[in-house]
């Protein structure tokens, strides 16, 4: 498999709070890859080092074998990178439809953005049904799925998703999980997947990094970190 | 009250009441006492905005708490004989109670929207002013006197300013009186329980509630505290011109008091002083140079902002956090 | 009756497009424009020098004062409120800044434009008469037009090109529209030099009419920020209702309560604060003013 | 190399009603400078350059106070200014109390009637001309039924009050006194609707400002007003040429000596020259030129009042000079009696115009006293 | 015994939507009572009835006997019914300890007058506030930050603020709202953990929505299920983990195991 995206030794950090002390991450073609940890840990600012939200201090990041960082963050969706922010940040005023669309911003293939969109309906088809609501009026699952969708619009090579889970009911987890499945091996994407949910993350995932204040402390396979004990007793809770 | 504060305090008061004057005359410049009278006054008139900043409100209508105190010490005088000493307190506590019957309903609004209710207050006030059979409409109410003596128990505590050589130097000595006093409790306000609360409502009403604190109330006793230094400041003019107009004070003042505030720093409780001195004396000392008088004053705003978003006191900030 | 309403809808329509501009403002920047007013006032002074001094058609200079207000936006966001803004700890903070352009574009006014009133001639002579029941300058139906056809373009813009959903979406969460792709910085530039155009262009439309004068800028801010206010901040369609209902009240309240003569304004702005107190965020504004 | 004469001007030149005040400071200007070049002017048995002390109040009482506290510090005592009512009032106690005469524009009559001692009004009040103006037109063109409108600020309204009351004194019908408009209007014709409805004969725009005057002009006439309008304010007629067109023909204005007819060379050199200075005329400096010219008049007939308003005041009672501006045999000197009770005014021509066609034509002349 | 707090037939309509339908059930002093449900089932909603922060728009609900629906919310909470909300709030620009101080408010015996004055009442309020701030921080570990400004904070620390916040208020009730959201096993457990302590403790009662199924599994008395505004089953967690309808409309089937 080759590798498409690579972090090595990122530095980042916001005012005087250091948030990342020297991460090396590395992601597949066609991999999921879960980052799991504490609160606090820098799991959501290593998406942002990513997706540019943030400048990195030190370090470096490639893609596709090209130097990233220090790419706009505007400019970065367009080279094959979507990220769904935590707290999922839909456009509450604007229709699905509109929500989409903006997935499909940086692109001018008008024939492949009516294709995309068939498929991403044909994937959530409540969006469908509710094609012209204002986001805002739309339940939180619903929402977790738009973004999803949303983010699909950009036809990315590499999908960050930041705690899909977050504040979502367990059944509508399950889907949500199963989507992440299907669409990772449905458009060849690869997945970063930043999850308090530590079960369902391993649970899908092919490897797992596992981080705490900043320093990835963990990493490996998911389905053997799962039955190590460490990882049971910090992010799965041994028994249930 | 630690020894540095008391310190810093006892030397603003030497200043303003014998540095000041003796700069003055000595550079002979007996314009600036005017000047600076107007920059206190008006300085307490802008610590009552920036008081409603401090409870989350974008405040636009101090000019017409201003408007009403004036008119309020302007009838007394007139027309049953008042002195002005006493008509000064009324004057606050008219625009303290007024607020109250206008802030209940408007206090609910947040952000632009309070911010422009308050702005079409001014003009309210101008226009009821302008309206109003007491206030004797356009033609104003003119040739009022100047302040006549205070005694209580025979003890003469300010005297007749028709008597005084040079009324400019008891208005200015009344003014910044008046401002030490606002300030002081300004500051004790920020500084007790009741500033601690209006942060509170200032960051998050919500939860200001959920934690029990009576939003409404408490809102409604800021506003009405502000409007108090408004009406205080209004009649305090009046004294000075001996006359006032539905236009006395308008939007304009109402503007330039938010201005202060920003000017000065709303993280800051003497923000608005310096903004007051700053705005208000910059214009002043720029009329030396005519037609671009405003251009100038302009572009200077404007380089200060670019430099200091966060006001001028902000310049401090840096040496004292780490 | 017809009279008044036709009245209500002239006045509407260019308080609306006024009012399109600043909304438009505050929506991507949550910029508080007290220099609107100033823009506008800039864009009927060029339009009258590019008419009367150069004599150039008005349809001509109408293009020029848009795309020179577009240019001095661009450069006043660019240059001015990005920096503030990124620096300052509060939103409000801006006001002041606005407010000092405001001044600074005055008195470049005054001194580029002189204190008189101005106007350019009318562009259609002739009044339309309906029996006396209404009366309507032909000029006045035509920039009527133009405003509403404006407005209508602008909505048409705003909804269905990819710019104008790149702005809206800007609006409602800027770090959601970055990771769409959309250089927030270069649209916070687009729109606040689209909202200076409109401005630009509306003092260009009524300085055939009204004609303009350096000391329109600030009153016409204010009442483009009760406009905004009664039809919910940063709300596009909102600004437009907020136009038309102000005009129809002024229309309509001047109208009906002329024998209480100077009280009218009283009642109306009076009426203003009631109906705010009982709809805190306009008629379809969104919690977030 | 000879002393400078100082005199001030507080007023407003800048904001909505910039136009006032800067028709005042540059008519001072272009006048001191025209002096100056010719060697400057003889008072007593001094020469003096005039330097002209303009202070911005921006139509704000408490700054024309601090304007006038400015004057005094600059050993002023000769203040054109304010512009309206409420700078005028406010700037008295100042004025008073460090010896300084001052010229406002403004009408309240408390300001020049005792005890009041150091205004004088520097043009001919609307409650002089308006009665005039109706008696002519009442006369000549058969009015009968007059309606006032004006801008609800306190100038104006107090303007249309002072109309009111000389009209029905007159024994005009008022039909519409009620209808008030804000500054800030910009499309006036919901104001003019209910006053054309009550069917004038006249319609007397009090107060109104230059900026204002076409447009309620146009609404009217485009609403099919053919009455007469009038004012009792000064008017620029190119202004009224771009606002208004033709539509502004046959409306009645107070100018200065302003029409070919009265103008002298004087005159006409004098606007040559403003001309020139400022790359463009304003007609409203016909009638604001006079203040500094009666200031220096009164000063070269008394020398001492240079520095002392009481031997200028009592100067005044006495005073009397040609009008540089005017043919004919007119003269400068201090009116006010029957309206103050004491000579606190300056004898401006009262010259009332009609504009037709971008000029202003002489309709009638007469006096105040 | 007599319930705490006693819902009774509350409903809530937004337009034509009813977000909460004829909702009753009781709180027992002592307890730890769950409200679960689908996403916009309205939980939310019915925290924000019993808080008074929305009025309803039938139904009663009681506490201690007496009715505190449609009261002004700072009055609810002057009873002691205290809400935290489903987004971390906390004031930002105070620090964590602050934070706690301002909200002790309703413990203070001194008027905001004898506060500005600096009354011997007022000075004797601070310092017990002061100590009981700094007794809450102990309690509930966050002494390392005490000195914060909250808006630096991390989600996990967020909401053991928005806790101790609550906590201030010295609560009879306490009504917690996804108060497990964004935190991962350990910190939650060391959260439920503390919240088993505050009601042995402290003697708080606790109102709690959360979709953490183990962890509200793990903490309550008894689970209300609400689904379409509709309270659909009532129990002890074992009934409700059990039950077919809760099972189908919410908990789903436990197996996570979609395969890779
Ligand atoms: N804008 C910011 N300013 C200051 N500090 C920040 C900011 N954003 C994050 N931090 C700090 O950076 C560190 C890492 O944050 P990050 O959001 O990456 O954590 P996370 O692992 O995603 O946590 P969570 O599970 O709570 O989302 C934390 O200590 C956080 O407080
Ligand atoms: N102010 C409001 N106006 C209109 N509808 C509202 C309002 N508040 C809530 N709703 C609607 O009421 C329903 C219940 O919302 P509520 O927030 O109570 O759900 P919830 O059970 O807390 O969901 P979640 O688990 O996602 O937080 C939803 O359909 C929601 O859209
Ligand atoms: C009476 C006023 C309308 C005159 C005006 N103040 C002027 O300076 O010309
Ligand atoms: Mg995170
Ligand atoms: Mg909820």
């Amino acid at each position: 498999m080759n590798e498409i995206l690579k972090l090595d030794n990122v530095e980042l950090y916001y005012d005087h709070v250091y948030a990342l002390k020297g991460v090396s991450v590395n992601l597949h073609e066609g991999e999921t890859v879960a980052l799991i940890g504490a609160n606090g840990a820098g799991k959501s600012s290593i998406l942002r080092a990513i997706t540019g939200l943030s400048k990195i201090k030190s370090g470096s990041i490639h893609y596709k074998g090209k130097r990233l960082d220090g790419t706009l963050a505007s400019d970065i969706v367009g080279q094959g990178i979507a990220m769904v922010p935590e707290g999922r940040r839909v456009f509450p005023y604007m229709s699905i439809k509109d929500n989409l669309l903006m997935g499909a911003f940086t692109r001018s293939d008008k024939a492949g953005i009516t294709k995309t969109l068939e498929s991403v309906l044909e994937r959530f088809p409540r969006l469908k049904e509710r094609y012209s609501q204002q986001a805002g009026t739309l339940s939180g699952g619903e929402q977790q799925m738009m973004v999803i969708g949303r983010a699909l619009m950009a036809a990315p090579k590499i999908l960050l998703l930041d705690e899909p889970s977050l504040g979502i009911a367990p059944k509508l987890v399950q889907e949500i999980a199963r989507s992440i499945v299907a669409i990772s091996r449905d458009e060849k994407v690869s997945v970063l997947l930043v999850e308090q949910n530590s079960r369902m993350a391993m649970s899908i995932s092919h490897r797992t990094y596992a981080l705490s204040t900043g320093e990835i402390v963990l990493e490996g396979n998911s389905k053997e970190l799962m039955n190590d004990k460490r990882i049971k007793e910090a992010y799965l809770g041994g028994d249930l | 009250m630690n020894k540095k504060i008391l310190a810093y305090v006892a030397l603003f008061l030497v200043f303003v009441y014998a540095v000041v004057p003796m700069l003055i005359n000595i550079s002979g410049r007996l314009d600036f006492y005017y000047t600076l009278t107007s920059v206190a006054l008006l300085s307490i008139a802008s610590a009552g905005v920036w008081l409603t900043f401090y409870i989350g409100r974008i405040n636009i209508g101090q000019g017409a708490f201003a408007l009403a105190g004036g008119y309020v010490s302007a009838i007394l005088i007139s027309q049953y004989g008042f002195n002005f000493w006493v008509t000064l307190p009324i004057a606050g506590l008219f625009c303290a109670v007024l607020s109250v019957f206008i802030g209940l309903p408007i206090l609910r609004l947040r952000g632009v929207y309070f911010a422009m209710v308050t702005l079409v207050l001014t003009e309210v006030m101008r226009l009821t002013t302008l309206a109003l059979p007491i206030t004797q409409g356009a033609k104003g109410i003119t040739s009022l006197p100047l302040p006549s003596g205070l005694e209580i128990f025979g003890l003469k505590l300010i005297p007749d300013f028709s008597t005084l050589e040079n009324p400019k130097v008891g208005f200015y000595m009344m003014a910044i009186t008046l401002m030490i006093i606002a300030y002081a409790v300004l500051y004790r306000i920020v500084n007790s329980r009741l500033g601690h609360l209006c942060r509170s409502l200032q960051q998050n009403e919500e939860l200001a509630s959920s934690i029990g604190v009576n939003t409404t109330y408490l809102r409604v006793l800021t506003y009405s505290i502000s409007s108090f230094f408004g009406g205080i400041a209004g009649a305090s003019f009046v004294a000075i011109t001996q006359s006032i107009y539905p236009s006395s004070f308008q939007v304009a003042d109402s503007i330039n008091f938010m201005l202060n505030c920003f000017l000065g720093g709303l993280g800051y409780v003497f923000g608005p002083m310096l903004g007051t001195l700053m705005l208000y004396f910059g214009w002043d000392l720029l009329f030396t140079i005519g037609k671009y008088q405003m251009l100038v004053y302009s572009s200077l705003l404007i380089i200060l902002m670019l430099f200091l978003p966060n006001g001028v006191l902000s310049l401090f900030d840096r040496k004292e956090k780490r | 009756m017809e009279q008044i309403i036709v009245n209500g809808l002239y006045l509407g329509a260019q308080y609306a497009l006024i009012a399109l501009g600043l909304t438009l403002i505050f929506s991507l920047m949550n910029v508080m424009n007290f220099a609107h007013g100033q823009m506008y006032v800039m864009g009927g002074f060029i339009t009258y020098t590019v008419v009367s001094q150069f004599n150039i058609p008005f349809f001509i200079a109408l293009i020029i004062s848009g795309m020179a207000l577009a240019v001095i936006g661009a450069l006043i966001e660019k240059f001015l409120f990005r920096p503030v803004i990124k620096k300052s700890k509060r939103d409000e903070s801006t006001m002041l800044l606005a407010a000092g352009i405001g001044f600074f574009l005055d008195s470049v006014i005054l001194l580029a434009f002189g204190e008189k009133q101005r106007g350019v001639p009318k562009i259609i002579d002739g009044v339309f008469n309906w029996d006396f029941r209404i009366i309507m300058p032909y000029d006045r139906i035509v920039i009527g037009c133009i405003a509403i056809a404006m407005i209508i373009a602008f909505m048409l813009l705003m909804h269905y090109s990819k710019a104008g959903r790149a702005m809206r979406a800007l609006a409602q969460d800027k770090v959601a529209a970055t990771l769409m792709g959309v250089n927030v910085d270069r649209y916070q530039m687009i729109g606040f030099a689209l909202g200076a155009m409109l401005a630009g262009v509306v003092g260009g439309l009524l300085v055939t009419i009204t004609g303009i004068n350096l000391g329109m800028g600030g009153p016409t801010s204010t009442k483009a920020f009760i406009m905004i206010m009664i039809g919910g901040a940063g709300v596009i369609p909102g600004a437009i209702v907020g136009g038309f209902i102000l005009g129809m009240m002024e229309s309509v309240g001047l109208s009906v309560l002329s024998q209480y003569g100077d009280i009218t304004y009283l009642l109306i702005f009076a009426s203003l604060m009631i109906f705010l107190a009982i709809r805190p965020h306009g008629l379809m504004g969104k919690p977030w003013g | 190399d000879n002393p400078t004469l100082k005199i001030g001007f507080v007023g407003v030149t800048s904001g909505p009603a910039a136009a006032w005040g800067i028709s005042n400071q540059r008519s001072m200007e272009t006048r001191a400078d025209w002096i100056n070049e010719i060697g400057g002017v003889k008072i007593g048995d001094k020469t003096y350059d005039i330097e002209i002390v303009a202070f911005d109040d921006q139509k704000d009482p408490k700054r024309a106070v601090a304007g006038m506290e400015k004057m005094a510090q600059e050993g002023i005592h000769y203040v054109v200014g304010p512009n309206v009512d409420d700078g005028a009032a406010a700037v008295r106690p100042v004025a008073e109390q460090k010896g300084i005469m001052y010229f406002p524009y403004a009408f309240p009559k408390s300001l020049y009637t005792a005890p009041a001692s150091n205004a004088v009004l520097g043009m001919v009040a609307n409650y002089q001309s308006g009665p005039a103006i109706y008696k002519y037109l009442m006369e000549h063109k058969g009015v009968k039924k007059v309606a006032f409108v004006a801008a609800n600020e306190s100038d104006p309204l107090s303007q249309r009050d002072g109309g009111v009351e000389a009209a029905k004194k007159l024994g005009l019908d008022v039909v519409s006194s009620n209808v008030t408009y804000q500054v800030d209007t910009t499309d006036f014709t919901p104001v003019i609707l209910p006053v054309i409805k009550s069917r004038p004969d006249l319609l007397v725009l009090s107060g109104v400002s230059p900026a204002n005057a076409p447009q309620l002009i146009r609404s009217a006439r485009e609403l099919g007003y053919t009455g007469l309008i009038s004012t009792e304010t000064a008017q620029d007629a190119n202004v009224l040429k771009e606002g208004a067109g033709d539509l502004a023909n046959g409306f009645i204005s107070v100018g200065g000596a302003s029409t070919p007819e009265l103008a002298s060379d004087t005159m006409r050199e004098f606007v040559k020259r403003y001309t020139k200075k400022y790359g463009e005329y304003n007609d409203e400096s016909n009638t604001k030129v006079y203040a500094l010219e009666y200031i220096i008049a009164t000063l070269q007939a008394d020398p001492d009042a240079i520095d002392d308003v009481q031997d200028f005041q009592e100067t005044m009672d006495t005073f009397e000079a040609p009008n540089p501006y005017m043919v004919g045999n007119a003269k400068l000197k201090y009116v006010g009696d029957t309206s103050f009770g004491q000579k606190r005014q300056l004898s401006v021509p009262l010259v009332v115009n009609v504009y037709k066609d971008g000029k202003f034509e002489t309709l009638f002349v007469a006096q105040v006293d | 015994m007599k319930p705490l707090l006693e819902v009774r037939n509350v409903t809530k309509r937004f337009g034509g939507l009813i977000a909460v339908n004829d909702v009753s059930f009781d709180v027992r002093k002592g307890e730890i009572l769950s409200v679960i449900g689908p996403n916009g089932a309205g939980k939310s909603t019915l925290f924000k009835l019993i808080s008074s922060f929305l009025k309803t728009s039938n139904g009663l609900v009681l506490f201690r006997g007496e009715i505190i629906s449609n009261l002004a919310p700072h009055t609810v909470a002057r009873r002691g019914v205290v809400r935290t909300f489903q987004e971390t709030t906390i004031f930002k620009s105070m620090t964590v300890r602050e934070n706690i101080i301002v909200s002790h408010h309703l413990q203070s015996k001194a008027s905001l007058l004898g506060f500005f004055l600096g009354s011997r009442k007022a000075r004797a309020d601070e310092k017990r506030f002061g100590e009981s701030a700094d007794r809450i921080i102990g309690l509930l570990g966050l002494e390392n930050i005490a000195n914060e400004l909250a808006s630096n904070l991390p989600q996990g620390h967020l909401r053991v603020l928005g806790m101790a916040i609550g906590l201030a208020t010295d609560p009879a009730i306490i009504l917690l709202d996804e108060p497990f959201a964004g935190l991962n096993h350990d910190e939650t457990m060391r959260l439920v953990t503390l919240v088993q302590r505050l009601r042995d403790e402290r003697e708080v009662t606790v109102l709690l929505v959360e979709h953490d199924i183990p962890a509200v599994m793990k903490i309550s008395n008894r689970i209300v299920v609400l689904n379409f505004g509709q309270k659909i089953a009532e129990g002890t967690p074992q009934e409700i983990q059990n039950n077919p309808g809760v099972i189908e409309a919410y908990l789903g089937s436990e197996d996570m195991a979609v395969g890779i």
